[in-house]
């Protein structure tokens, strides 16, 4: 049973009275619950005494499996760490890949990688801003903006022939070129998701049972974001200027202009409103892309990728996924196959370790928000 | 971007690393287990602030394990891999918890995964495995389709289902015929 | 016929009519909730066959308090319906207010009994956020009753009925605006709907009261929410919206009360159960604490 | 086979009772499923549920806890891990309950067939009443499986809940053989840290093997 540091396992409740505390099984069946993912309460009364969080519900060895499937077989079982945001994954491995290899990918290849990333990102960030009204008891905004969600689908389907997992980047480049007509579905698109904003500012951001839900709920500061491992949308929601975009360019995003803007002070209302900058800024950058969208080759001819052998060695990539930093650790012994995937996922730190100090204290009303506002993903915690 | 960093880890550290620039932005520094510690202490105080994650490489033939500490810096921009190796039969390697308190659940998965001690982490119970008695997964001597196929199999578990789904599906038909 | 025999037909009467009526409105509540959420939604007769459903299954119990507790809720409901006028329909000939009130809590004293019963945490929890809620709208609602009280000097629903029967013009709504806000704002707490809806709160405590009762136990839960509407609809319509002459209207005015209510749920979060009951007594206890010394004063 | 026939007897006993074809058409018309997300198929649930498909107008919806739901939901591959809880769920439901399993994961293992963790066979543990292919399958054919299920409730075919009474000895037989385990399946560990050491005393240790 571990703690951080300054708590001690008994508390003075529990020592005079056995029946003070209570075990509550917040998951893994639990509608506040996020995927497949649990965490035991130790409860006096509806306060929070300590927490045990319960993994390994989606546990399915992808890093053993991916050991023993070749390097592109490995595509079709990656897409599957992370659920609602899958296509981070496969540019991460990929990028791995092509890093070990020592090939620079065609620019246009680039361009669309970074348009599906986008695309797959603004899917994630409506899933996780539904998810925090759904765990407010706020349905409405889940229900509306689930039917913007599947319009992304219904493009990525024309795109790539898959409607959640897409299995379209390939070491190299990507599967197959954007189709006619596909891009001016996506402005089309895209206007319609920065038309919707103001309805969702109204329903969520500017309700005020939102904001005193969310206000001053779960802070974290900014040095204590950087050194616990919190990324992405978390982090930047403290003000930190960190986005893996900007500072390890990769795909297009070194030509393209990025205006992340920062919502400062590190509450749950903070993170929650920086997902709604970011999700407009995505739509923004998906408009930039598209027009600076270059002709040529949309993929690196490797020969038969099923044949791909890659040479000795090991890489690091990220990028940065709609939770945070998705990294892929790639080591090669020069065979048909990896000899090691070691995945980085966004939500360990905030989900095994940030509960501990952050549930700690907390009534039970607040557990399911708190999740969503870290935006933590079982999936990428069990892998 | 760049800080400099691996000339003054050489100046610092002097023999005890070894280090490299792998790619652009992506160094590699390698040092002994005990030195593991003071090395990522000293990364740390040099705005090596977020620790991505740490994994473990199972080099069998070499009998070795390779532990891998991926460290960020949000100033130079740098990512640095710090890799030791442990001997494989007693793996053992000091916790990072002091450094990055998040690192332990990592350190609890790795334990789980490949065996590896860390002496220290509060909490090395299992994470993942429900009645986890084999070798630790990740190894790479444990072969996880045998696993697979000798009990999550039906044949495997000797089961032959004392009921026949087919039967009822060909009663069905002729039952509706009978009803009409 | 003798008198008995009519006032038990009278009574087996509002017990169903009153879980027919809050059925049907349970219905249509989640025909507009889907509305608004841009979906067809289930059929307006969803409700009955959802309770049917639910007597068909088998149930599990846990001891016999439970048993008790839930047929004492539902009981306790049936009570309060047979106090509530339907337009001219009145089975006593008087109903208090007070009488209203007092048997309106023992519903939820039932369930208390029953679901703590379950041993289930989710359910104490649950259950002890609608005792607390209660004395968060309770409160307000008193006082605007009080302000009648002062006005009329009798706590019988069917003087005030009379009493607006003169038309729109008449109605308390007009009388007692302050008084009106404050219920308004108590109701949305008391038929549990957002921001109130604590006592349920899924993605907190998973349903709370309901999160052990199973089959036939749930189809009662089901039947106590449709007796509750009916009852707590009726009851503002009676105070405020000048009763009803014919079924009809009566039926109307009650829908058109919780209409308002699911219009408000469907674009509200929740608060945290702290931040409910300060809601309530700072917005609905100021409203209904101005109309109290309004009347007193002028009134 | 004619003892084993449940459908059969189901049939006659159905018959039998005159009311059987109308409890059935409510227990078609109103299926609360568990709210619980097994696995990656989880994730066609909310566009299912939400707007665009509107499972609700079929009269179905989630509910909170095992004891209110009617239909299990195994969506995707399932962990052993999660198969115990999916286990205790399903005994907790209250009957008539229906289980369906979501994409090719359950069926046969799919795409985790050779995973050490995932279990293959859902078949073996608890009773299926409907299988939907796909990995994983679209909204609309999970509101297809849906309405075919309740075809089959309609016709009383649906009786996988019997079948676990009647046959429970060899679901829990297969579920003791995947869950409790009291010896390694392959080769034991011994884990040569169990007597968790101290630092110093693998420090001291190793020291004194190097001396040897």
């Amino acid at each position: 049973m571990y703690l951080p540091d300054g708590y001690t396992t008994l508390d003075k409740i529990s020592e005079n009275d056995d029946y003070a505390v209570y075990d509550l099984f917040f998951g893994p069946n639990h509608p506040g619950m996020h995927g497949n993912f649990g965490y035991v309460l130790d409860m006096v009364g509806t306060e929070i005494l300590r927490v045990r969080p319960n993994a390994g519900q989606l546990h399915r060895g992808f890093e053993k499996a991916m050991e023993n499937k070749l390097w592109a077989q490995n595509l079709s079982l990656i897409p599957r760490v992370c659920v609602p945001d899958p296509d981070p994954n496969e540019v991460a491995y990929c990028q791995a890949v092509e890093a070990i290899l020592g090939v620079e990918i065609p620019r246009r290849a680039r361009y669309i990688r970074s348009i599906v990333l986008e695309m797959s990102r603004l899917g994630s960030f409506l899933m996780g801003m539904g998810g925090v009204g759904g765990a407010l008891g706020h349905y409405s905004t889940m229900y509306l903006m689930m039917i913007d969600r599947d319009l992304i689908l219904d493009l990525f389907e024309a795109l790539t022939g898959g409607r959640v997992y897409h299995i379209y980047n390939i070491p190299g480049g990507v599967r197959r070129d954007i189709p006619d007509g596909w891009t001016d579905k996506l402005l089309e698109l895209c206007d319609r998701l920065e038309s919707k904003l103001p309805e969702w500012d109204r329903l969520l951001y500017e309700n005020p049972v939102v904001q005193d839900r969310l206000g001053g709920l779960g802070y974290i500061s900014a040095e204590e974001a950087m050194s616990s491992g919190i990324t992405g949308p978390s982090l930047r929601a403290c003000g930190v200027k960190a986005d893996v975009r900007i500072d390890t360019p990769y795909a297009a995003y070194d030509e393209i202009e990025i205006n992340s803007k920062l919502s400062e002070g590190g509450d749950a209302l903070a993170r929650a409103v920086q997902v709604r900058l970011d999700f407009e800024e995505a739509v923004n950058i998906i408009r930039r892309l598209v027009k600076q969208l270059p002709d040529g080759d949309y993929k690196l001819d490797l020969g038969n990728i099923s044949k791909l052998r890659v040479p000795k060695g090991d890489a690091y990539s990220k990028v940065e996924a709609s939770k945070g930093e998705f990294g892929y650790y790639v080591v090669s012994d020069g065979g048909l196959k990896p000899y090691r995937v070691s995945v980085r996922g966004p939500s360990m730190p905030a989900g095994m370790y940030l509960c501990h100090k952050h549930l700690r204290g907390m009534k039970i009303d607040d557990v399911a928000v708190w999740m969503a506002s870290f935006a933590i993903c079982p999936p990428d915690i069990d892998r | 971007m760049s800080d400099n960093i691996l000339a003054r880890a050489g100046k610092m550290h002097g023999d005890k690393i070894e280090c490299r620039e792998k790619y652009k932005a992506q160094l590699e520094i390698k040092t002994h287990r005990d030195y593991v510690l003071n090395l990522l202490t000293w990364l740390k105080s040099e705005r090596y602030v977020h620790l991505s994650f740490m994994s473990c490489i199972d080099w069998i033939e070499e009998n070795e394990f390779e532990l891998v500490w991926h460290v960020f810096s949000y100033e130079s921009k740098n990512h640095i891999l710090v890799k030791t190796r442990l001997n494989r039969e007693k793996p053992w390697m000091h916790t990072a918890i002091n450094i990055w308190p998040h690192v332990q659940p990592y350190e609890q998965e790795i334990h789980e995964m490949f065996g590896v001690y860390f002496p220290g982490n509060p909490d090395l119970s299992g994470l993942f495995l429900h009645n986890w008695l084999d070798l630790p997964p990740l190894r790479k001597d444990f072969i996880a389709k045998d696993y697979s196929l000798a009990l999550y199999t039906t044949d495997a578990l000797g089961l032959t289902p004392p009921f026949d789904d087919i039967d009822i599906v060909e009663i069905t038909a002729e039952e509706s015929r009978d009803g009409e | 016929m003798n008198a008995y025999a009519l006032l038990g037909i009278k009574l087996i009467g509002v017990s169903f009519g009153s879980m027919a009526v809050g059925l049907l409105f349970m219905g249509l509540g989640r025909k507009v909730t889907a509305r608004i959420q841009r979906r067809m939604g289930p059929p307006f007769y969803q409700s009955f066959i959802d309770v049917i459903k639910c007597f068909t299954k088998t149930s599990i119990t846990h001891n016999f308090v439970m048993d008790l507790g839930i047929i004492m809720a539902l009981g306790g409901l049936i009570a309060t319906a047979f106090f509530i006028p339907f337009a001219n329909f009145s089975i006593l000939g008087s109903s208090s207010v007070v009488i209203v009130l007092y048997l309106m809590s023992i519903g939820y004293l039932g369930m208390a009994m029953g679901v703590s019963a379950s041993g289930n945490p989710n359910a104490t929890i649950g259950i002890s956020r609608a005792l607390a809620l209660m004395m968060g709208y309770e409160i307000p609602f008193v006082m605007v009753i009080m302000a009648m009280l002062i006005t009329y000097n009798s706590s019988d629903l069917l003087t005030y009925a009379v009493a607006q029967s003169n038309g729109i013009g008449s109605w308390h709504i007009w009388k007692y605006p302050l008084g009106f806000i404050a219920v308004e704002i108590a109701f949305q707490a008391m038929v549990g709907e957002a921001p109130y809806d604590h006592m349920i709160a899924p993605a907190e405590i998973a349903s709370g009261p309901m999160v052990e009762l199973s089959g036939k136990y749930l189809g009662i839960g089901f039947l106590l929410h449709a007796v509750q509407l009916y009852v707590e609809t009726g009851l503002i319509v009676n105070l405020f919206l000048g009763g009803a002459s014919s079924w009809y209207v009566m039926l109307v005015k009650m829908f058109a009360v919780y209409f308002t209510t699911l219009s408000i749920n469907a674009v509200m979060a929740r608060y945290r159960i702290e931040q409910g009951i300060r809601h309530l007594w700072i917005w609905a206890g100021s409203f209904g604490l101005l109309q109290l010394i309004y009347t007193r004063i002028w009134g | 086979m004619e003892m084993d026939n449940l459908y059969l007897a189901n049939l006659r006993e159905e018959k039998q009772n005159m009311w059987g074809g109308l409890v059935n058409y409510f227990r078609k018309r109103s299926m609360w499923m568990l709210y619980y997300c097994t696995g990656c198929g989880a994730i066609e649930l909310p566009p299912t549920m939400t707007s665009r498909y509107d499972m609700e107008r079929l009269g179905m919806g989630p509910m909170a806890t095992p004891r209110q739901a009617d239909l299990l939901l195994i969506t995707g591959y399932l962990s052993v891990k999660t198969l115990k809880r999916v286990i205790w769920s399903y005994e907790q439901m209250q009957e008539p309950k229906y289980v369906v399993g979501f994409g090719s994961c359950p069926i046969n293992g799919g795409i985790y067939w050779d995973a050490y963790p995932v279990i293959n066979h859902l078949e073996a543990f608890i009773p299926v009443d409907m299988s939907i292919a796909g990995c994983m399958p679209r909204p609309q054919a999970i509101i297809d499986a849906f309405e075919k299920l309740m075809g089959e409730i309609q016709e009383g075919k649906a009786i996988g809940y019997k079948r676990y009474e009647k046959h429970y000895d060899w679901y829990k037989k297969n579920q003791d053989a995947v869950l409790g385990r009291t010896e390694a399946v392959l080769k034991p560990w011994n884990d040569p840290f169990a007597s968790n050491p101290s630092v110093d005393e693998l420090m001291a240790l190793e020291k004194g093997e190097s001396n040897v």
